[in-house]
């Protein structure tokens, strides 16, 4: 065999094995999607934060408002915080098998509305990193802005354009779910590789290999999701 | 693993020092990595290390069982940074992996810093920290409340897959997707359960608009680690510009 | 005997029910009693606890508070607040700061009190329910027991007249219950008039000085112990059941009843029947 | 006597705890019994079940069903669980579906019953059960004790061999507790042998036929009530209580306590008193 070859062996089985390894049903995989402590440089870590802290003090003066004509609001949002942080540990069924992470912020969004989810959810992306050591401080304002930001709008429009041209809730609950959790897997990976351009091909290419190793989890991931909140409407509206 | 954070957060011998002081260190340790090589950052995390396993005895197995599935994210993204595709066929990259191990320095000394914060404060703590620095009363008033009833919510969330399971539940895809469905809504009836309770119970306790948060309190620091810090981290800083003074270069 | 809280004539529904869960509740708290308010899941125990703090407003009748009638603006519930505690069945409702030492203060500070008092006053109920070992350990690694404890002392701390507590054993094991009873002994010997909501007969039997019966939204008997249980028939008729140790003495020979009150304890009892002929 | 389930030597501790929940538990459940699980709080009973149902696996140690270790292999975990019931404590955990009826179904779908079967057994069940005024209200309709026995009957309905219950008295009142007793003894009269988790020493003696007292995760003591609460200094030492009608008993006069075994109704403690010499 030629060296080059082999070397292309090599990638090739390095790239399975990863795959591989991330398909494994293992808790800790399942929060693949949260960009860990210290691995952005710095100055796109700033960046992200930057952009995320808008959305949070709208959400916040929205908050505020709210909860001062009904302060009980506080409590029913402090607990549906804490819900949400659950929904976001339990492990959901998905195509390649069990794995925790569903987001949840789809199911919220079209709850609570899109501001007050952007709180919401930088509050358990903060829990979880502090509690579980998922994600980080300095990576906090990425992971939010694809999470909390990103994630629950996109669900939200989703959600109110297929409510308004189809009328059909279930199809509108599915999408909205299944795309918060693609828009955010798509954030995150534009989000890396924009930080890691590659050498040729800049941050096309490289968009393209993080996409290319999340999708294995994400997508089935973000149909099982789709799936799941379809169904939880469901029980919810005949509860 | 939630629990094993949390109860060792409440457990370890730092967790009664002044949580100021333990941000401080870390988030002034944190921009050090930022700014400089492998050889300071490998120092920053050893002497990280030393706190958390060290001084405040954090036991080793959890420690390293944190470490690792920390950098799985990094493992992950590995084949991305240090493998390039060019004209259809994919190789290494030597930038790529030049950057891989750039980060992975960086990143490990970091997280050390990271876990030094969350495994020795106590949550209650770090809210005194939140509020410190400046985050609105309500955002730490519903943390608070998230806080107190996330335990709670997942030991119900738990209790009811048990169940579920001892009924025959959980096999297959379909009827795993139901099962959970199910549980997902029972949860939320439970949840809103539990708001009216604490609605009932805090108003009988006086609630009115606000919940106050306790005054701040915590010991300070002991004087030999003070000086620890404020020799350390200056002594480190100094080390980095000596490094760049001499041009250093990675050998990879 | 002045009472504390009475309640005339009662009458609430839950929205969404079809009956009354309090049909004409009248009642009387005398003051300075350990009372214990018995009858079955849903005969309203609970519903009268929400109205005597004013969480529930009555849709018809009147509650009155030493005698004064209970106006329901703001000022005059967090008036009653301060003077009627109430301890609830699910510790979990009314604890709400992350360690016992904090949560304790969490009503010292609504009302309030200034900070050096707090502290004060909070040290001081710590040491004397015996809750230093768990003062700062986050709630959620408390037991039960020790929950129960600490909810019973953030509402203790505010020198309640009245204290209310509905259920407070249930779920316990037998030393939790005994260490909840001697708190609950210590603050009625401070002068605190205290009533527990319980459908365990033994335990009111054993702990009140007075019994109310309730069923069905209404009070259907009320006085002692031994005045209660004396209508066996009236009790049984409501699906309630005899205390084991009323019962057990029934069972003596009419000569040994004769003797004294109903025995109240294992003790009394037992010296009861030391008093027996020996065959 | 054979067992139906045997421990030996099981040791398991939860993450994030540093005490063993169970350590070293070694017992075993005779067939055909109906057998009390006694112990404080955090003695390990619940720990226990969630082993027997395979829920939990041990660190260490072997768990039998029937004389053959159990495999923790999705089938043979399957099979273990249609021949082992367990009734949590809290039935709101444990029902799932919106009205009895479903939820009585829930199991027997899982197990892969064809739907006929399924209709005719949970018909079956809530006749006999006289669950048919409620078996299509919502759950959250339903009062605490018909939630317990829908829990039962949804457990039930799967006929399992050994039926494991954990507190299921807890926070009845009299009439519920009655009637859930009354489903057990007429699940046991089948054949079903019977084991219920509970802190309660006075149901425990009047209702079990075998008693096993944890503590700490060990089993400390096993044998027949007689047996068991004749050890009364050890009974004492594990902060436990005697049973109200076994103490009382202990004080009559010798003449008179060498005439039986110790009473476990209060009808055969009145009867026993009936020889009482007359003063």
């Amino acid at each position: 065999m030629k060296r080059k070859d082999k070397k292309l062996l090599a990638t090739v089985l390095l790239v399975a094995g990863f795959t591989l390894y991330l398909t494994v049903n293992s808790p800790q995989t399942a929060h693949a999607m949260h960009i860990m402590e210290g691995f952005l440089p710095v100055g796109w870590a700033v960046f992200w934060w930057v952009a995320f802290i808008p959305f949070f003090a709208l959400g916040v003066r929205k908050l505020a408002i709210i909860t001062r004509e009904t302060p009980e609001l506080k409590l029913m949002l402090g607990v549906a915080g804490a819900f949400t942080f659950v929904l976001s540990a339990l492990k959901i069924p998905s195509v390649t098998g069990s794995s925790s992470h569903p987001t949840g912020t789809g199911l919220g969004s079209v709850m609570f509305g899109p501001l007050p989810m952007s709180v919401l959810g930088s509050v358990v992306l903060l829990f979880q990193a502090v509690l579980l050591a998922h994600g980080g401080i300095t990576t906090l304002g990425a992971n939010a802005f694809s999470m909390a930001v990103c994630g629950p709008f996109a669900g939200y429009a989703v959600y109110r354009w297929l409510m308004n041209s189809t009328g059909k809730q279930k199809l509108a609950i599915f999408f909205a779910a299944a795309i918060a959790d693609l828009f955010t897997y798509i954030v995150t990976s534009l989000q890396l590789a924009m930080a890691f351009p590659a050498e040729s091909g800049g941050i096309l290419a490289s968009f393209a290999k993080f996409g290319g190793i999340f999708a294995v989890t994400q997508i089935p991931l973000a149909i099982s999701e789709g799936l799941l909140t379809v169904l939880i409407w469901n029980w919810l509206l005949s509860y | 693993m939630i629990r094993t954070i949390d109860t060792l957060s409440y457990r370890n011998a730092l967790s009664s020092i002044s949580p100021l002081w333990k941000c401080g260190f870390a988030a002034v340790a944190i921009a050090l990595a930022y700014a400089s090589h492998p050889p300071v950052q490998l120092l920053l995390t050893g002497w990280m290390l030393l706190w958390t396993i060290g001084y405040a005895r954090i036991p080793l197995k959890y420690y390293a069982a944190l470490f690792g599935s920390a950098l799985l994210f990094f493992a992950a993204s590995l084949p991305a940074l240090a493998i390039e595709l060019r004209e259809g066929s994919l190789a290494w990259s030597d930038s790529g992996l030049h950057t891989a191990v750039q980060v992975l320095f960086r990143a490990t000394a970091c997280l050390s810093a990271m876990l030094f914060v969350i495994l020795t404060t106590p949550m209650a703590q770090l809210f005194q920290v939140l509020r410190k620095i400046g985050i609105p009363s309500l955002v730490i008033e519903l943390m608070l409340i998230m806080y107190r009833f996330l335990f709670l919510l997942l030991e119900t969330a738990r209790e009811m897959t048990m169940a579920q399971r001892a009924r025959g539940g959980h096999s297959g895809f379909k009827r795993k997707l139901r099962d959970t469905a199910m549980l997902v809504t029972r949860l939320f009836a439970a949840t809103m359960q539990r708001y009216h309770g604490l609605a009932r119970g805090l108003t009988a306790r006086g609630f009115t608009d606000d919940i106050r948060l306790a005054p701040y309190e915590g010991a300070s620091l002991s004087r030999p680690r003070r000086a620890e810090i404020c020799i350390g981290l200056p002594l480190l800083a100094a080390v980095e510009i000596w490094l760049r003074w001499e041009g250093f270069v990675w050998p990879l | 005997m002045a009472a504390i809280m009475e309640f005339d004539k009662l009458h609430y529904r839950y929205s969404g029910t079809d009956s009354d869960a309090l049909r004409g509740l009248s009642l009387r708290l005398p003051e300075g009693r350990k009372i214990a308010i018995c009858g079955a899941n849903g005969s309203g125990k609970s519903t009268m606890f929400l109205h005597a703090i004013g969480l529930h407003r009555p849709q018809s009748g009147q509650l009155s508070w030493r005698r004064e009638g209970l106006a329901y603006d703001g000022a005059s519930l967090r008036r009653l607040r301060r003077q009627v505690g109430l301890v609830f069945q699910d510790p979990e409702h009314q604890l709400i700061l992350n360690t016992p030492y904090e949560d304790i203060t969490y009503g010292l500070r609504n009302a309030d009190v200034p900070e050096p008092d707090i502290r004060l006053r909070t040290e001081q109920i710590i040491e004397t329910m015996g809750l230093s070992s768990i003062a700062r350990l986050p709630i959620h690694h408390l037991s039960l027991g020790q929950k129960k404890r600490v909810a019973l002392a953030g509402v203790l701390v505010l020198k309640p007249e009245l204290l209310l507590l509905d259920e407070p054993t249930a779920y316990l094991d037998r030393l939790s219950e005994r260490q909840l009873l001697a708190e609950l002994d210590r603050a009625h010997a401070e002068g605190v008039t205290v009533a527990m909501a319980t459908h365990d007969m033994n335990l009111a039997y054993s702990w009140a000085d007075w019994i109310l019966v309730l069923n069905g939204g209404e009070c259907v008997i009320e006085g002692t112990p031994a005045e209660v249980f004396a209508q066996e028939h009236r009790i049984d008729e409501l699906g309630l059941e005899l205390p084991m140790l009323y019962e057990l003495w029934r069972t003596l020979p009419q000569a040994l009843q004769e003797r004294s009150e109903p025995p109240r304890s294992l003790g009394a009892f037992k010296a009861l029947l030391g008093h027996l002929p020996q065959a």
